[in-house]
């Protein structure tokens, strides 16, 4: 317990150092609100973060999730273009969401399709979708209603509601990881499928149950980032599956399954949120941000591992000394 | 009891023949697939069947099998490398800063392939080295590799490549055959020797099945991810070479997404992700499955989105397919 | 070449990407063209996203269709030529408009007007409203994107003109909404005294303006530079944007597929000083380059918005 | 209760035919099996005879393909095993089914937390209970550690006390003493007395006759996935259940013969580990069987990994054949002629997804291939000539090594090391799970290959073993050698001494 808490302090301590170099060249970026700003910029890849860390604690991995944000988002946008009132929308992206997330565990349940091919296929598969709906074409803001745009940027206590969204978000998937049997079967899963079946815990059934939970977070994530961005067309939040993955990474979920937090999950996603918006602050070439993140993301990765297990102890150390 | 060691049970060699393993392999079924896509393709299209138009659709396709070659014994080898995409961008930048400062196209070719193998090493090192986990590790050296291109090059291209540098991705060695296309077939003897027929292929299948008893069997375990993340890196290279010729400039962001087009053709190519099994004449038949698709789609003016979603529902059908009949049969 | 026995010319008219409104309306323009000329068949395609490598597939699978004539606008300057080539020694006729393509990989470049007055209209559409002077940026849409360059170093040349305008920065929104709407945050973040975003761009400027009025900074901040109307329309009257500048997309798809099918069959022939008919929009000179200008930009502020949002 | 025509009288649990086939092997044609409250069965059979396999459909990890469950007379279905739990049927697995990233607390109760009034898990709650049960077995866990950070013998009981934290009518133990050590073993049998006391039915799966002739009441043989004879414990001798195991007698389990012992081959100089092992010296000759004994996590494994060449010691050096060096790799350790039967078959051992032919030959590939190219008819032959001298049964060479039985995988791993004719063979628990026959065989050859100039390590918790095979005892303890014993001073009182470290703190 004590080393996996001290590997969030850790980053958590990394956080606040960066904060505080940026804050030495641009003290602005600090301020309340510039954070508030910099946590809503970050929200989306929070709670894809979320949804893709139950996915990685369960051996798999979710490469669709930014089709599944782009195609939701696409319906979204086109069922507001319809009349379609805001709450039946919500409803809808979820469901929709949910429903394809429900398609890759089918997959990988029934069939047993390891997941990487299985996303790599409807991700493209996702994707490709709305191309079909639209005919490639764009949704401009002109085109939304205004209580369609309005909604993620309502400000409640300071903070937008996109903000909110991810905050109670984080909240209940932190609940649900540690306080439920089906967050304790994420971790079973992932820490020893073999064992998982010995204790009467479905593999299938609870990977199906993580992508469902991934999949209707990206959905509501599609709704989000279309109305806050007022545009939706095919490529929005393109690549965007692998900043996710790198979110986790960073925040120390095992990639192997079985391990991690959601303190670490959001973490690792605000430690990219803060460099993307930092970079063209401190006034940094925007070509560096991308070399900038990659070597981050190696330098979690190598920080990780090493302080993973100590290893059991055979020799008593107190009998070396007599 | 058992005193002489000699009175064991004759157990014998074989139960089925190579030859009915053979037919009803994965390969099998791509080359019923592939088939069926080029006799769909010339009936759909006046124009498939032309030698010249047959030739330009293999561009579709070499790079990315070339890089698909290595990527296969990596991944047969429990590992995968997502920053091929990127080390081709860097490996471009790189013989883009040569060729301005002027060097001739055998410097070029020889920068081309160094970056590969330095960018391969580095991966190499940290995952066989360092034991990181090699999916993670290439997700940021995919980053690290394109946003140097990014930083030596910025907003800028690089163009004027000398003439015969044009070569690599614009000629041909006879008639319609293409150097690429030569490239691609070599590699893919290459490969499919290293791969079936040595000693290194066959701990490639070990270390994919049981890394940890391949090294209890004295096998250099390390040694040889380290040599797969090299020729991963080599093989971008050469792919960076050919790519960089045939466009005869370099911008940071070409081959973007390639990795995972890479992937894809491995991965329908019968080779588990997983690591363990899968063989070289799988991925090629996999990339002329791919590049007849996408040729015989974009004959018909489909556009590129549509044939991801075709190329995709291959992926998860061919995959599917089998397992649901099987499934259906018991 | 192949013309001759073909009843009708095949003119494919190559987009930066689908769904774009800018080609969209482009194409509107080409089919227009068609419908004129009778016999013409327009294939209106691209690839899904701005990548030089997703036009040279569409290109080569052009080439295999022996299509008549290519109209791209690049993604790229450079990486086409070599394929641009093969299609021309295939008897294929190839001009570039709107993004161009360098000199040999093309017979024509159709610019959309000409880049120096470009560059002098979207400083001057900021200038006009920043009589005090003041700091501008300027938002563009990925690093290779070939007019845009052009543009903003037009735009720099003529600089001298506008005192009191100073360009703080330059920043990239890659064409793609999201990272548009942050550098827009960005920038006004970085400099809290800036005037004006000008994003030459069709997508970055309906973007920056969403952020300027997300910030609260409408009146503050003005977003300008080049935009389709449609697009626009909300933000004009917002007043997130006073004003911006664009040609006619229509006319100048028109004007591709008319150059396109005068090279291809009426023996009209590229050369320095040449001059090309294009129907309705009168005709064009190629200067030395092989390239010729269409119109000059057209400026939109809210007394004209109405008018024309419904059109392009 | 009613009696029921197909049940035995009084038996809280029965399987009537049941039959379980896996793609080439019937594991179990036509089983039956009858367990009774307060009683101990015994199940006894060779390696691959389908004990776990029986396990595993009673406690619903298996579905039967034919035949009956039967519990208080009713036929039943466990589809899941959480089905099997709720009838109250459960099981300590003979692989060690845990979490390593969760506490203990968390181990036992994965499953069937207790919740709070809200449907959340209660993890108060669930530690106490915890705590309960692991008293209740003779342990101090603390509840709240993480798995990860726990031997393999404390795993074990966590193992038991999951298995004890439903309430169970009937109780499975699949060779649950295998990995625990001395101590351990006499706790687990107060705990089958006290589990029989409170008329649980218990069927208990063992290769070890004394622990058999110590608890179990009744017991059952199974030969080749079928049902051969059952009856109670009084009326049997060690010999007859052998017989009716094998299927034939085996006389004798040790046959050590004597070797002459030649000079030196390996001399191990002051190894040492910062966490695993400290000084370890001593001295291996030709023709020798040199037994290490300990218990379970004396750290015997992890020195003879470092002579492998998997690991490096901090300090120390050897000498082989006259070079003094440290192993640095297993490459280098098998070209200098020493190899390692691993103890963790399935992980270390065999290459599971590689064929029979290709396991055996992958430390041989330099001679079987020339210039890097692979020779497949050499390797047949290698392979045919290696398993032959170990008895393989397998259905052809080109069959995946995982479809074999554990102890004929044992021999795969074997024949592996023996084709690269080795100097020096270390054994680490070459008999763990292995059935009486296989044993002997394994004993036998053994001594053969010291017989016939080979240096012998052969690591073992079982004492019968060292004393019946070793020519000199090595007795390992926390990370120590503990003592030296040959001739005449080779006596189990001995050997524990060392082992529990009864001897120093006498000193
Ligand atoms: N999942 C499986 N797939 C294929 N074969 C299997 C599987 N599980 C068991 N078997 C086979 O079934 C037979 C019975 O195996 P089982 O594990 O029940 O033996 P056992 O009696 O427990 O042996 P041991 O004493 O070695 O533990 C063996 O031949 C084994 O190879
Ligand atoms: N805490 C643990 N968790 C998982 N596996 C363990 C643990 N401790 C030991 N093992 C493994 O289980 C096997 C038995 O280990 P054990 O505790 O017996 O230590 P050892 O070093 O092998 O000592 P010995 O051989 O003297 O018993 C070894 O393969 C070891 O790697
Ligand atoms: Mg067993
Ligand atoms: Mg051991």
């Amino acid at each position: 317990m004590s080393i996996l808490k001290s590997r969030e302090v850790v980053l958590a301590v990394v956080i606040l150092l960066l904060l505080a170099a940026i804050a030495s060249r641009f003290p602005g970026f600090v301020a309340p609100a510039n954070l508030a700003r910099v946590f809503t910029d970050t929200s989306p890849l929070i709670l894809l973060a979320l949804g893709q860390m139950a996915v990685i604690l369960t051996k798999c991995i979710d490469l669709s999730v930014a089709a599944n944000l782009a195609l939701c988002g696409m319906i979204a946008a086109l069922l507001d273009g319809m009349g379609v009132p805001m709450p039946v929308i919500l409803g809808a992206v979820i469901v929709m969401g949910a429903g394809l997330g429900a398609i890759n565990g089918a997959l990988v349940w029934t069939l047993g399709i390891p997941s990487i091919v299985v996303t790599l296929g409807t991700m493209t598969i996702y994707r490709g979708t709305i191309f079909l709906l639209t005919e490639g074409a764009w949704i401009n803001a002109h085109q939304m209603s205004d209580a369609f745009k309005a909604i993620p940027r309502q400000v409640i206590l300071g903070l937008p509601v996109m903000a909110w969204i991810a905050v109670a978000a984080i909240a209940g998937v932190a609940l649900l990881m540690t306080r439920t049997a089906l967050g304790r079967a994420f971790y079973a899963v992932g820490g020893n499928p073999h064992a998982a079946v010995y204790t009467g815990i479905s593999v299938g059934r609870t990977q199906f149950a993580a992508f469902v939970l991934a999949g209707a977070l990206a959905g509501l994530t599609g709704y989000l980032w279309v109305a806050r961005y007022a545009v939706a067309y095919v490529d929005i939040a393109g690549g965007f599956e692998l900043d996710v993955v790198a979110a986790c990474v960073i925040g120390g979920i095992v990639i192997a399954g079985g391990a991690g937090t959601v303190a670490g999950a959001v973490m690792g996603a605000l430690f990219l949120g803060i460099i993307k918006n930092a970079l063209p602050v401190v006034g940094i070439s925007p070509f560096w941000q991308m070399a900038i993140s990659g070597a981050a993301i190696l330098a979690a990765i190598a920080f990780n591992a090493r302080r993973r297990d100590p290893g059991r102890i055979i020799l008593k150390r107190a009998e070396v000394r007599t | 009891m058992t005193h002489s060691p000699q009175t064991g049970r004759l157990i014998p060699d074989r139960l089925t023949s190579p030859a009915s393993r053979a037919l009803k392999s994965w390969e099998a079924l791509l080359a019923v697939v592939a088939v069926t896509i080029f006799l769909l393709n010339a009936w759909a299209s006046p124009y498939f069947l032309d030698p010249w138009n047959l030739s330009d659709a293999t561009f579709n396709f070499t790079e990315k099998a070339m890089i698909a070659f290595a990527m296969a014994l990596l991944i047969t080898a429990g590992e995968i490398d997502l920053s091929v995409g990127a080390i081709v961008a860097l490996a471009s930048t790189a013989m883009g800063v040569a060729m301005s400062m002027g060097a001739p196209t055998p410097v070029l070719v020889a920068v081309g392939l160094a970056t590969g193998l330095v960018c391969g090493a580095f991966n190499g090192v940290l995952v066989a080295r360092f034991g990181l986990p090699s999916i993670v590790v290439t997700i940021g050296t995919m980053s690290l590799f394109r946003g140097i291109g990014y930083i030596v090059l910025g907003d800028r291209a690089f163009t004027g490549y000398p003439a015969d540098f044009a070569w690599f991705g614009q000629g041909y060695v006879v008639w319609v055959i293409t150097v690429e296309l030569v490239i691609f077939a070599l590699s893919a003897i290459v490969f499919g020797i290293l791969m079936h027929r040595t000693s290194f292929g066959r701990t490639v299948y070990a270390i994919g099945n049981n890394a940890t008893a391949a090294r209890f069997s004295g096998v250099r375990v390390d040694r040889v991810r380290f040599i797969l993340f090299l020729l991963t890196g080599l093989m971008s290279g050469i792919a960076a070479i050919c790519l960089t010729s045939r466009l005869g400039s370099t911008r940071p962001s070409i081959a973007a997404g390639f990795e995972l087009e890479v992937v894809t053709i491995v991965v329908l190519g019968g080779v588990s992700i997983l690591g363990g099994s899968g063989t070289i004449p799988g991925v090629v038949l996999a990339a002329f499955v791919l590049g007849l698709v996408t040729f015989g789609l974009g004959l018909l003016n489909v556009p590129g989105i549509v044939m991801s979603i075709v190329v995709g529902l291959l992926l998860i059908g061919v995959i599917a397919v089998p397992r649901l009949i099987s499934k259906l049969r018991t | 070449a192949g013309s001759a026995q073909a009843e009708t010319v095949r003119i494919a008219l190559v987009a930066k990407a689908l769904g774009i409104g800018f080609f969209e309306a482009a194409n509107k323009g080409a089919q227009e063209a068609a419908a004129e000329l009778g016999d013409v068949e327009i294939i209106y395609t691209g690839p899904t996203d701005t990548t030089a490598e997703g036009q040279i597939e569409v290109i080569n699978s052009l080439i295999a269709q022996r299509v008549d004539a290519i109209a791209v606008s690049a993604n790229d300057t450079d990486a086409l030529v070599p394929t641009l080539k093969r299609a021309m020694d295939r008897g294929i006729t190839v001009i570039s408009w709107d993004s161009g393509v360098a000199p040999e990989g093309r017979q024509v470049q159709l610019n959309p007007s000409s880049a120096p007055l470009i560059g002098n209209t979207i400083i001057k559409l900021a200038a006009d409203h920043l009589p005090d002077g003041g700091q501008v940026a300027v938002l563009s849409a990925t690093t290779t994107s070939t007019n845009q360059n052009i543009w903003i170093e037009e735009m720099t040349k003529v600089m001298g003109d506008y005192p009191g305008i100073e360009v703080v920065g330059t920043v990239y929104g890659d064409d793609l909404a999201d990272k548009s709407y942050r550098e827009a945050q960005g920038l006004m973040q970085t400099y809290p005294d800036l005037k004006a975003i000008i994003a030459p761009t069709s997508v970055g400027i309906v973007a920056a303006a969403q952020a300027v009025t997300d910030a609260g900074k409408v009146g503050e901040v003005n977003v300008t530079g080049l935009g389709l109307p449609s697009e626009m329309a909300g933000h004009v009257k917002s007043g997130a944007s006073q004003s911006f500048a664009i040609w006619n997309p229509i006319d100048l798809g028109y004007s591709a597929a008319m150059i396109a099918y005068q090279l291809a069959t009426e023996g009209a022939v590229a050369e320095p000083g040449s001059t090309i008919p294009i129907g309705r929009m009168g005709e064009v000179t190629l200067d030395e380059n092989g390239e010729a200008a269409m119109a000059d930009p057209f400026t939109y502020d809210a007394s004209n918005i109405d008018e024309f949002s419904s059109v392009f | 209760m009613q009696p029921d025509p197909v049940t035995r009288d009084g038996a809280v649990l029965s399987l009537r035919g049941i039959v379980k086939t896996f793609p080439g092997v019937r594991a179990l044609d036509g089983v039956q099996l009858d367990l009774f409250p307060g009683q101990v069965t015994a199940l006894i059979g060779e390696n691959g005879a389908g004990k776990s396999t029986i396990v595993k459909v009673l406690t619903g990890i298996y579905q039967p393909d034919e035949g009956q469950i039967l519990v208080a007379g009713q036929p039943v279905r466990f589809p899941t095993a959480q089905a099997a739990g709720a009838a109250g049927v459960t099981a300590i697995h003979q692989e060690t089914v845990l979490f390593d990233e969760m506490t203990v607390a968390e181990n036992i109760f994965i499953g069937h937390a207790p919740r709070t009034r809200l449907g959340l898990i209660d993890r108060r709650a669930m530690r106490v209970r915890a705590a309960q049960i692991l008293r209740g077995i003779g342990s101090d866990l603390d509840p709240g550690t993480r798995l990860r950070d726990l031997g393999i013998a404390s795993k074990h009981l966590v193992a038991i006390a999951r298995a004890l934290s439903v309430d169970a009518r009937v109780v499975i133990m699949d060779e649950p003493t295998a990995a625990l050590s001395h101590k351990e073993i006499g706790e687990l049998y107060d705990l089958v007395d006290t589990l029989k006391r409170q008329g649980k039915a218990i069927l208990f799966i063992s290769h070890k006759f004394d622990e058999i002739f110590r608890i179990a009441d009744r017991w059952t043989v199974f030969r080749d996935g079928a049902f051969v004879a059952e009856g109670v414990m009084g009326d049997v001798t060690e010999g007859d259940l052998v017989q009716m195991m094998v299927g034939r007698s085996v006389d004798q389990i040790y046959p050590k013969r004597p070797a002459e012992i030649g000079p030196p081959v390996l001399t191990v100089a002051g190894y040492c580990h910062p966490t695993e092992y400290d000084n370890i010296t001593f001295t291996l000759h030709q023709g020798e069987i040199l037994g290490f004994y300990g218990l379970v996590g004396a750290g015997r494994s992890e020195v003879m990994q470092a002579l492998f060449g998997i690991s490096q010691p901090a300090k120390g050096a050897c000498r082989i054949a006259g070079d003094i060096r440290v192993i640095r790799s297993t490459a280098q350790a098998v070209a200098a002629g020493i190899v390692y039967v691993p103890e963790d078959r399935g992980r270390q051992g065999a290459v599971k997804g590689l064929p029979i032919f290709q396991n055996v030959t992958l430390p041989s590939l330099a001679r079987t291939s020339r210039g890097g190219f692979l020779r497949l008819a050499e390797e047949f032959k290698l392979a045919r000539e290696y398993t032959q001298r170990l008895d393989l049964r397998a259905a052809s060479l080109d069959q995946d090594i995982g479809l074999l039985s554990g102890g004929n995988q044992q021999k795969v791993v074997i024949a592996k090391w023996l084709a690269t004719q080795p100097r020096i063979i270390i054994l680490d628990e070459p008999t763990k799970g292995i059935d009486i026959g296989s044993k002997a065989a394994v004993h036998d050859f053994m001594s053969e290959l010291a017989a016939q100039g080979l240096a012998v390590i052969m690591v073992s918790s079982e004492i019968p073993e060292v004393l019946g095979m070793s020519d000199r005892i090595i007795v390992m303890r926390e990370g120590r050698i503990a003592g030296e014993f040959s001739g005449a001073a080779m006596t189990p009182e001995n050997l524990i001494r060392a082992a529990v470290g009864i001897e120093r703190n006498a000193a």
